[in-house]
């Protein structure tokens, strides 16, 4: 099999559906989780996106929403807890013709994954970064994590960790994530519109859905309510962006920046070969 | 006649004691010998006391030398700090300028003969730097070529133009002119000619993984290892490959693994604390049946520990690092040209059985600048099986074959697609908590590295007799030179270098010790991590004996053939 | 009549088996037995099918049981996946209401006996709940005084009001009624009413903590440890501790090992995939000589694996995982009870020899529930040294003393300032690469740890006879079992259950099995971890042998006295 | 000995000076190194705070900047590289009546340490945290950091990263830091003032210092001249705080925010004790 190192034009498939992007895997997920939302929104988006099943891979990282990959028809890498970025950073980087999807949990990408969250914005790597927040850790059964609220009561932190959450979207805009905007997992088409402009923006796409956990946190589906769907203008001020999401509510969906910082570059390939490489170590008192 | 010499050039920083050691290096090169060359650095980060310890001889030499012959203080400020690691006697001779002051206690009290030599006033008197003086001063005990010396100053210092090489060559020369009269008998038999190989551990390291296909390497930077990567990031674009830098070690073997996924040979590089942390990844890429090549260059441990000096004590995490029971390939290189073959070998056993492979490298192999053979000892190569003449629901990722190893397409390939995966998982990859299908993955990785034939790569076996050392890594270089010293009186012995510590190649080493009369398990750590291995595995007698000394001393021939003798 | 009973309660969902299960263990220990529950829940994050095994009996239990008497199905939703867990025969009965339809195929291949038992039609006679029918034949057929049933629904369900307490009541009686016309005869022996200990491993192991003085604990959630800091994080604020919860398992780790430097005993807990990302940082509390206990519930590996079943598989890392030579203490809890007696002696030791202690327990102590006598057997205090007659210039952190142990002033201590230092370091703390500094703090390090009397806490030996099984962690139980069992049959056989495996008690062990016949170290993992420790070590004969098995199936006593006979 | 577990009001000595605060232990940084100006600054800021040493403790990791806990007289720890702000937390909370200070380098605190730089900025508990940022990689000889300009060449990136280095002050206030500032290493005692004022503010307090690496980026040394000493305006308000350094010059000193946020909170120790907890367990027919 030849790889192609090299990005290439991509043909864009028209008849593409929904349907492509399933695998016959059932989702362990409970009955009613936001994570199904996201799931069909992320089919959909990817059949609008024209890539067939094989040119595209989904990874991840540990946790419920980790688990998406294996529920559609492309490649996919369920990786270790909080590494899905350095892991499509390296696949991106080796087989730039493929498209790349990350996705996961806030626990995954917020807590132990924070730090390459962080410098997967700043290096702009063209892949697009889904992280399905329900603002809890489901898989492991309802602990707090970087997105709960201060006061959240949970057994391992009783009344509340007493720290206020982060805003990811606010920390992404600081590290120069160069798309970013927020998403809800039950709103599955202007989700799946976000997520397709994700994909075809160049460089490091950001996006936040909030995806209620309906075991741990059963009040998040009243967020089916409470989102406002059309209170977020996009900008390409990142300052502006900035201005905009501090201390704002934090859950207003929509796409709140699209910037223009290049994609991390292509490898330049300079004409050398091996033949000079190994030259380099020989010492010959004849030459 | 000598067949082999060892001099230390010392001074502080910004002396120059570097750099004439290494055109001294250069220059035996040239005039048809090996050698090896050593750098020591104070505590300070840059700027502080530096040495640069040469071994030279008429034939390859396997290790750094028991003692010293010559050591040329271009200063004594510090120096004396040294003297743990010059081990001088008698017979050494001390060139000390009287006009730098009374030389450090600790080299006095070696024993070692001091030599009033000028080495400022001979400066001065050309108008040249005292490094070089010293450089002829050595070339000319050696017995060095004084062309040699010169071409050797030409290629270093060349572009600095012909006034800047007149003065070195006239420091040189007033240097060899002052030495005539030293009374020293340390020159070498006249070499033998020829193209030579210069490099270090680190750079062979290097070479082995383009050789063997790396197209793909990320790292984090860390003493010692950084060098490989350092060397390897300019050549990468050169062969249509890519060098990243991460924030982490952890991001960096998650981008190797990555990487290797997307069906590019793939390597991540460190040193234990690094190692440390990538031992979760190590474990999904086993788990998930990865390629991965993961070189680690060990320094003295645990922890920190010593960063610039050498040990061999990230063996055991080596082996078993990870939660669960994870087999993998471990490889050492037993010398620094065997850094290159073993390196591309590694590569090779990563893609053919889809596995993480170490390559256990560490800093005196690393960091050693040597002249030798040109390592043209290359490995046949092994690729990764990517095809499958399944599809659709047919595919299985971990389908079961006679050799345990299945296919596996890379992204792209249409009607294979797959999901790579750490939790247990059935022959689709598709994850399970069955009890059958867990116990089949692990015998399937089990299996496919046990019953693979690794050849000849397992080790070499040099001399006879019924007296066996084994060893790995650095430790084979000074073991084959005790065992050399010891045939000299007459001690019969055997040394098997092992280059393949896991798997345990149980047949080689028994057919290798059979009839023994002792065993001894040489190795530089503090708990004999290779004799508990071995005996673990009941790869050896129980009666076997462990020779084992941490580091950050260097393993010196004479102190083996001592404990053995 | 019978002295032990094994009793499963499965459905879907919501049906409420696990409810049953827990009702039915607590009526048991207030009707005088002892007993063990333990859960199980299908691939579904939640509302997925789950069953509940209990086992009770006359005596305490050490072992899961090697098959069931009684099956009772609430419904057939998928309850058939838990069939290889829930083995029976044909003197097994399968409660199954016929009104639920056809019973899952994997459990009539048991051969167990079907009996028809109308729990709908029942439940909805009484305006009951089919869980509670259950329980009540349960009870019926066990021979449960149906006071300790009522007693136990009331301290669990009274919240709900005396309404809710009499439908239950009134169900439990409708099924006890029902079961009088099933032909079985599994009524136990009557048991010996009195107080009983009714909890986990991981409750008893963060008992063990608070009673060995841990006043600071920092984790990150993982899966099966979690439950041990959920069950702390209240407790702590009661003793005056505290309770972390950490971004990563790294800085669980480090803020743990900042709380000790500070004084204050620590602790972190985890699983698999988190031990291996603190290997790091336990190299340096060993190399700066911290306290630290580490709490390992091992699960089914390498990587992510079966997070929900159980494994004896993290023994290596525990043993050596870091980079370099770095030696600790493993214990390992040999039941439910010794987990807090372990724990306790954790603190203890870690605290006396400043050292991190690792506490290797696993899911299946972690997480079975049991009823047992209360762990009444406590460990000897022992403290940090913290007093020095030293200070100022004179005060050497790492002063050489008779039992390697130096004082550790805690900061706000006036004059006794030190640095932490994870380079290697003179007896100041000061960073040195001198290797005589170096080689003394490995053989300081080693020495504390090998020269310490550990008492009996090194193990347990039971029985005696010429075969002796080695056993550890939750190997114990199962394999004492087994020697009962085997005993029975005039076996004759001596378990040795070792508590402390590094460093291995070579003595104890030795004595233990001196004029053995035959050795054999059992343990549940791939590879025979603890074996080739022991091994290695010589701490067993060349001819010991090995029975190892992963997990996730759990070790039945059975299948151990099968292997030995 | 008795320690302390709850915060203590601390007397203040006013007889501390420098000296006190100095260890006889001699520095491995070369000479120049802007770390040393850190240290005196730092070591005169100690004396001013007015805890003696034995009640300071200062943790790092692992760098060249990260050596400076030995050349104080106080407590330390020099743990392994990238940790030191968890080592710091614990300590913090195990002994809260102790003055915690944290030092390290860009790659200990914003590489390898990202993640923890970000949750330490949320959790809020009171350090001091003082970054050496040389933008390099000093102890290893070299390399590009996450401050480092993107076109930097080194061996490990010739010709540059290619990545823009992110801000480490946009960070912390998008992360929830309470007080962040920025100082210059040689300019000794408005360094030391500005850290006088970090310890004395409750919670988490960042100090973005920059200190040149005269051996591996010389040209820093240039920065005596570059900085401006009096362009920044300090606010308590995180919005124009944030807007202010988006964008801005890295080369200016001076402190930028001081926010209110309540540092993490004491322990709530209830009267319960042992008693009550062994007697949990038990199962009583009696009772
Ligand atoms: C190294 C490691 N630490 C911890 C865990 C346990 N763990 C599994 S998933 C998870 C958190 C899941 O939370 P999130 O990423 O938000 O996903 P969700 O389940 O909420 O979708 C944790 C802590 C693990 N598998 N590996
Ligand atoms: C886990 C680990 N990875 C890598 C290293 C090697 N290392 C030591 S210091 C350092 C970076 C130092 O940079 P910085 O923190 O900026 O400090 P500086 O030396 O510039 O002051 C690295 C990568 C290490 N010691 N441990
Ligand atoms: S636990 Fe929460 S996040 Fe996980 S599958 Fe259930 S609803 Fe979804
Ligand atoms: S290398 Fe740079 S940072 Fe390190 S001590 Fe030298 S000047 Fe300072
Ligand atoms: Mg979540
Ligand atoms: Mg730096």
């Amino acid at each position: 099999m030849e790889l192609h190192l090299h990005e290439e034009a991509a043909c864009h498939r028209a008849d593409l559906t929904l349907k492509d992007f399933k695998s016959g895997v059932e989702p362990i997920w409970c009955p009613g989780c936001g994570d199904f939302g996201v799931l069909q929104a992320l089919q959909r988006a990817l059949a609008a996106n024209g890539r067939p099943p094989h040119e595209v891979a989904l990874v991840s990282g540990i946790g419920c929403s980790s688990r998406l990959p294996a529920y559609t028809s492309a490649y996919g890498f369920h990786g270790v807890h909080g590494r899905a970025l350095p892991v499509a950073t390296g696949l991106k980087l080796a087989r730039p013709e493929l498209e790349v999807v990350v996705v996961g949990g806030d626990g995954d990408g917020y807590s132990i994954g924070g730090n390459h969250f962080m410098h997967a914005c700043r290096r702009n790597v063209n892949l697009t970064y889904i992280v399905m927040d329900n603002r809890v850790y489901g898989m492991t059964k309802g602990q707090p994590s970087p997105t709960t609220e201060a006061d959240w009561d949970s057994d391992i932190a009783p009344g509340g960790v007493g720290v206020s959450p982060f805003s990811p979207v606010a920390i992404a805009l600081a590290a120069g994530a160069n798309f970013v905007a927020r998403g809800f997992a039950l709103d599955v088409k202007p989700l799946a519109d976000i997520l397709v402009a994700a994909m075809k923006h160049p460089g490091f796409s950001f996006v936040e859905v909030l995806s209620p956990c309906i075991t741990f946190r059963p009040e998040e589906m009243d967020w089916k309510k409470a989102i406002k769907r059309n209170a977020i203008q996009t900008t390409s001020d990142r300052k502006a962006a900035m201005a905009a999401v501090m201390g704002a509510d934090e859950l207003m969906s929509g796409i709140i920046f699209e910037g223009d910082r290049p994609a991390y570059g292509q490898a330049h390939v300079a004409p050398a070969g091996m033949a000079a490489i190994e030259g380099e170590f020989i010492v010959d008192p004849a030459a | 006649m000598r067949s082999s010499i060892a001099i230390c050039f010392a001074g502080s920083g910004g002396a120059g004691a570097i750099t004439a050691g290494s055109t001294f290096l250069q220059a035996a090169a040239r005039a048809g010998y090996y050698g090896l060359m050593t750098k020591l650095s104070g505590a300070q980060v840059r700027g502080g006391e530096a040495a640069a310890l040469v071994e030279i001889g008429v034939e390859p030499l396997d290790a750094q030398p028991d003692r010293f012959d010559v050591l040329i203080a271009l200063d004594w400020d510090n120096v004396g700090k040294f003297a743990p690691e010059v081990p001088m006697d008698s017979a050494s001779i001390v060139l000390a300028d009287p006009a730098a002051g009374k030389p450090a206690e600790a080299i006095i009290a070696t024993g070692a003969r001091l030599v009033d030599f000028p080495l400022a006033q001979l400066a001065s008197d050309v108008k040249g730097r005292g490094n070089m003086i010293a450089l002829g001063a050595a070339a000319a005990l050696a017995g060095i070529d004084s062309g040699a010396v010169e071409q050797s100053i030409r290629d270093l210092i060349g572009a600095k133009g012909e006034a800047a090489i007149a003065a070195s060559l006239a420091a040189v020369a007033a240097g060899a002119e002052a030495a005539q009269s030293i009374d020293s008998d340390i020159r070498l038999r006249p070499g033998h000619p020829g193209r030579r190989w210069f490099g270090s551990g680190n750079e062979a390291i290097g070479l082995g993984a383009l050789r063997g296909g790396v197209r793909f390497v990320a790292a984090y930077p860390i003493t010692p290892a950084t060098e490989i990567t350092e060397w390897l990031a300019p050549r990468m674009g050169a062969v249509g490959g890519r060098a990243m830098l991460a924030e982490d070690e952890i991001a960096a073997i998650n981008m190797a693994v990555g990487a290797s996924f997307g069906g590019v040979p793939s390597m991540t590089v460190t040193s234990g604390p690094g190692l440390s942390l990538k031992v979760e990844t190590i474990g999904l890429a086993i788990s998930a049946e990865i390629p991965l090549v993961i070189v680690d260059v060990m320094r003295v441990g645990p922890s920190t520990g010593i960063p610039t000096k050498s040990d061999q004590g990230d063996l055991d995490l080596a082996l078993t690092g990870t939660h669960g029971d994870a087999p993998r390939i471990v490889l050492a290189p037993m010398s620094i040209a065997d850094c290159a073959l073993t390196t591309e070998r590694a590569v090779h056993l990563a893609e053919a059985l889809q596995t993480p492979v170490f390559v256990l490298s560490d800093q005196s192999l690393g960091q050693t600048q040597t002249i030798i053979d040109e390592p043209t000892r290359r490995a046949e190569p092994m690729t990764r099986a990517m095809e499958s003449d399944k599809s659709g629901a047919d595919f299985r990722r971990y389908q079961p074959t006679a050799d345990n190893v299945s296919p596996m397409p890379a992204p792209g390939v249409e009607g294979r697609q797959w999901v790579a995966e750490g939790l247990s998982h059935d022959e689709f990859g598709h994850p399970s908590n069955a009890a059958r299908f867990h116990v089949a993955g692990l015998n399937k990785r089990r299996d496919k590295l046990e019953n693979h034939d690794y050849g000849d790569i397992w080790g070499e076996v040099t001399g006879e007799g019924e007296t066996v050392i084994v060893a790995f890594g650095s430790s084979v270089g000074p073991v084959k030179e005790a065992a050399r010293r010891l045939r000299e009186q007459d001690v019969a012995i055997k040394v098997v270098g092992l280059r393949l510590l896991a798997p345990i190649p149980k047949k080689q080493i028994a057919d290798a010790i059979e009839g023994a009369r002792r065993v001894i398990v040489v190795e530089q750590n503090h708990t004999g991590q290779l004799y508990r291995h071995l005996l673990g595995a009941k790869a050896l007698p129980a009666e076997a004996e462990s020779l084992a000394r941490p580091g950050p001393a260097p393993f010196r021939p004479g102190e083996i053939a001592a404990h053995i003798a």
